[in-house]
């Protein structure tokens, strides 16, 4: 069974089109990065899928029910973003004890080792912490949860560098220990590259790509050489993105296909892409990128 | 070891490139088990499919056989093969390459086979 | 808009001011405290509370004067209406004799009677004249005073009588110098409550004075203040 | 996949407690109200008249002013329970719509059973201390134990109008989180209400005709379970963290 599955969600905030169209499937115990530029809809899209907000059109079926006020959807789905709240009135403490009656998954011992290890303090309250730390306590919370499908928005936003790497590390080790559905937003692929097995690149709303990791990778290559040569190497591709280097040689990324092997044999300089640079061009708004200003 | 994130060369592949070093090292015997996915995860903190992946490569080349249940093993004359397969490989990509850059230095073949068996005679 | 709705208007201003300043101190306590339950404050305030409710109940209290509730005053009332209607009626043998406070003969000279009120409320006494075929100076009286009950305060016993005094053919009813009752009560029904039940309960059972004289046919009364009932 | 299936009713059950243990902090304002509510109602109702020109006055002590502040501090909290803060807090753990409105009406009525008897209760504190302050005659007060029936009477209708008070503040917080037009909607509808006088009318066949507090309690009973359906069927369109 999928653990998701929207068919032509589409979502609109006064007038402006937050998602269209958006369909895909995600499949049981994978951890999947959301990625897409700030607007693109991630935010948005993960409130629907947690049953937080309500989709205009199309259908969300998260564990086969729509999520917005299923109890069951809520019980087994967290989302964890810089928006949670908890009442005031509870210490931190507090909060993380009457965890257990909600989450029947909840893990006790795990979640007061990640409270002490991140040195947080049991006796505050939770809208006095700082960002990072609200942001880390959060984390621990949804991870706690056990919850089968367990989403991050922008988890490590106000973290520091070494709370970051601890964070992905204990996300990585809880995974393999208890394997569960789980979804991941960033703008910032690169540092979450590794944890992820799939890629859902959303832009403007609709899902531009949902692949494997490396099929990502190898989904475009950048050809550079002199202008002519180029040209003449990518007529009938899809370029995605090109640049000029100087006067003469030019800078192009295009899909990956098996044709290109001639322009390599005819001295093209041929690279392979990152899995972020990928997603930046593909996402970019003009095939010349910022340069574009400037001319 | 660590991972290099910003290469260009895909995860998995660096998984089993390491592996193979290991074996090449003699780190791990022949029908010796080697790590599992997790155990690879946990290791390089990478996605467990990723280290799936990587080991999966080197079952197809035969250099590590599955028993069910139990895991993966070196199989016998793992590291020959992988020798073997590494000379091929980066012997032929590189001639591959001196072949590319002689003809845009409009180097003939003759003048080719002359340079290699000059820097042989050095060696 | 009628003035009612004025009315409510207006006492709906306070009302939101007032849930305004309460939310107010609420968020206040809150939020910026980490004011939790502790639950011995509770669990003292709860006993002193009941401890104080066992208290007052046990505690022996003086308390002579017994409170009625509107249906005994409605009774009482009733009392007080057929007393007046059967002395209006010179009904003798139906009068309810425990009203009767005083009984007197008096023999006046002359052929006029002159009634006089000293006292401030000359309302709370009416005369009543039951004319006698005889043709003696002699002149039967006798008192009743009727049911008093203020808002279910039997004070029968509280207020003293008024005062009957004769100087020659002139009846002085005097008055009971100024005094003044207080009492205190407590009400476990709420006054808002009680308000929204719309009691309609007899508050107060004004009882009168009634002087029932009988007077021989000859003789004249002089009442200037009008205590005379017919 | 392991998923966990509660009912709602465990659900609505983890809520409550939660939010007992949460929320509890409000029965510091109860305390203070009911204090002050202690100290300004020593003479609350004192009527007054003359017969036969004796004044006679009645000091009646009645927990009014508690009750009125109460009512305040209901209507108020209804209305705080309405707010993002406390509505987002329910959806970092779990939480539908649903089970959030019923438990924040549990909620409400435990919080409303715990004031309406410490409401009552306050009064004996008054009038313990008037009992050895005052220096004038004591009409014999009604006691529980002379009539049983009227004191739980009394403290079931205190319940039920600090319930139904805190639930009209939830629903009129519902209506301003929902819209903040559907709020002044609202207002304008209940000053119409006001000035054609069919408010009266309203709350004169609710409130005013019934002759005994039983039949009140029922009426306040059943608009309170209405509020609480309405206040839910608005609320299910209302978004969280948005």
């Amino acid at each position: 069974m999928n653990v998701i599955d929207c068919q032509k969600v589409s979502k609109d905030f006064r007038r402006t089109n937050a998602l269209e169209d958006i369909t895909f499937q995600l499949t049981e115990q994978k951890i999947t990065g959301l990625i897409g530029r700030n607007g693109a809809g991630k935010t948005t899209l993960l409130k629907i899928l947690a049953g937080l907000t309500k989709h205009r059109s199309g259908e969300v079926n998260v564990f086969g029910k729509s999520p917005y006020n299923n109890l069951m959807v809520s019980e087994n789905s967290i989302l964890v973003d810089d928006q949670m709240t908890f009442p005031d009135s509870l210490t931190l403490e507090e909060v993380l004890q009457s965890a257990p009656a909600f989450y029947k998954r909840w893990d006790t011992e795990f979640a007061s080792r990640l409270f002490q290890y991140f040195k947080l303090n049991p006796k505050q309250q939770h809208s006095k912490l700082s960002k990072g730390a609200k942001a880390t306590f959060n984390m621990i919370f949804g991870l706690s949860t056990r919850c089968e499908l367990t989403m991050f928005d922008e988890p490590t936003n106000g973290m520091d560098e070494a709370v970051r790497s601890d964070f992905y590390r204990a996300l990585l080790k809880d995974y393999i220990a208890h394997p569960r559905s789980i979804l991941i937003s960033s703008h910032h692929l690169a540092e979450i590259e590794q944890l992820l097995e799939d890629i859902l690149l959303i832009h403007k709303g609709r899902v531009v790509l949902h692949q494997s990791l490396d099929e990502v990778k190898e989904y475009a290559v950048a050809v550079q050489g002199l202008i002519a040569d180029v040209e003449r190497w990518t007529v009938g591709e899809e370029i995605i993105h090109s640049k000029r280097i100087d006067d003469q040689r030019l800078y192009v990324v295009v899909k990956n296909n098996s044709k290109l092997e001639r322009a390599r044999i005819e001295g093209a300089s041929i690279q392979t892409l990152a899995a972020s640079e990928v997603c930046m061009y593909v996402t970019s708004e003009t095939k010349g990128g910022i340069d574009d200003v400037f001319k | 070891m660590i991972l290099n994130t910003d290469s260009t060369k895909p995860i998995y592949v660096q998984i089993a490139e390491w592996l193979e070093n290991e074996v090449i090292a003699e780190r791990f015997k022949d029908d010796e088990k080697v790590y599992s996915q997790y155990q690879l995860a946990d290791l390089f903190n990478i996605n467990p499919a990723t280290a799936a992946k990587g080991l999966t490569i080197l079952v197809e080349e035969k250099i590590l056989y599955k028993k069910r249940g139990l895991g993966m093993f070196v199989a016998p004359e793992a590291k020959t093969m992988i020798l073997e397969k590494r000379r091929n490989e980066t012997l032929t990509k590189m001639v591959k390459d001196i072949v590319l850059e002689a003809k845009r230095l409009s180097v003939t073949k003759e003048e080719l086979i002359q340079l290699i068996h000059n820097c042989e005679e050095e060696i | 808009m009628s003035v009612t709705s004025i009315a409510l208007l207006v006492g709906l201003l306070p009302l939101i001011i007032g849930v305004g300043i309460v939310l107010y101190l609420v968020k206040k306590v809150n939020f910026k405290s980490k004011f939790r339950l502790n639950k011995f404050i509770i669990i003292i305030y709860f006993s002193l509370l009941i401890a104080c409710g066992v208290i007052y109940e046990i505690i022996p209290k003086e308390t002579n004067v017994e409170k009625l509730s509107g249906e005994e005053l409605i009774q009482l009332q009733t009392e007080n209406n057929s007393f007046q209607k059967s002395l209006l009626k010179l009904e003798d043998n139906k009068l309810n004799q425990k009203f009767l406070k005083e009984e007197w003969t008096h023999e006046i000279k002359g052929n006029t009677l002159s009634l006089e009120y000293n006292g401030n409320d000359p309302y709370s006494t009416g005369v009543v004249v039951e004319w006698m075929d005889t043709t003696d100076q002699k002149i039967e009286g006798k008192v009743y005073r009727t049911n008093i009950n203020v808002y279910g305060l039997n004070l029968d016993q509280k207020l003293p009588l008024h005062n009957m005094e004769w100087t020659g053919n002139q009846l002085v009813i005097h008055e009971f110098s100024a005094q003044e009752l207080t009492f205190d009560h407590f009400s476990n029904r709420l006054y808002s409550l009680n308000q929204i039940l719309h009691d309609e309960e007899i508050r107060m059972v004004r009882g009168q004075t009634y002087i029932h004289l009988k007077v021989p046919k000859h003789i004249e009364i002089v009442d200037s203040l009008g205590l005379q009932m017919y | 996949m392991f998923l966990s299936n509660s009912s709602l009713f465990s659900v609505v059950k983890a809520q409550v407690k939660f939010k007992i243990n949460a929320y509890n902090g409000l029965i510091y304002s109860l305390i203070i109200l009911q204090v002050l509510g202690i100290l300004l109602g020593g003479n609350a109702g004192s009527s007054g008249t003359s017969i036969n020109s004796t004044t006679i006055s009645l000091n009646t002590s009645t927990n009014d002013v508690s009750f009125i502040l109460v009512s305040l501090l209901a209507i108020s909290v209804g209305n705080l329970l309405t707010t993002k803060a406390y509505r987002y807090d329910d959806f970092s753990f779990v939480a539908t719509r649903l089970s959030s409105n019923i438990a924040n009406f549990i909620v409400l009525f435990i919080f409303s059973c715990f004031a309406g008897v410490t409401t009552y209760f306050s009064g004996y504190v008054m009038r313990l201390i008037l009992h050895f302050k005052s220096t004038s005659e004591f009409v014999d007060s009604s006691s529980i134990f002379n009539n049983p029936s009227s004191f739980l009477l009394t403290i079931v209708a205190i319940i039920t109008m600090l319930w139904l008070f805190s639930s009209i503040g939830y629903i009129a917080g519902i209506l301003f989180q929902m819209h903040k037009l559907f709020f002044f909607g609202a207002v304008v509808i209940v000053v119409m209400l006001l000035m054609t006088g069919t408010w009266i009318r309203i709350s004169e066949s609710i409130f005013v005709e019934n002759g005994s507090l039983l039949i009140l309690i029922m009426k306040v009973i059943i608009i309170t379970i209405l509020l609480l359906a309405t206040s839910t069927a608005i609320s299910n369109r209302l978004g969280v963290r948005t």
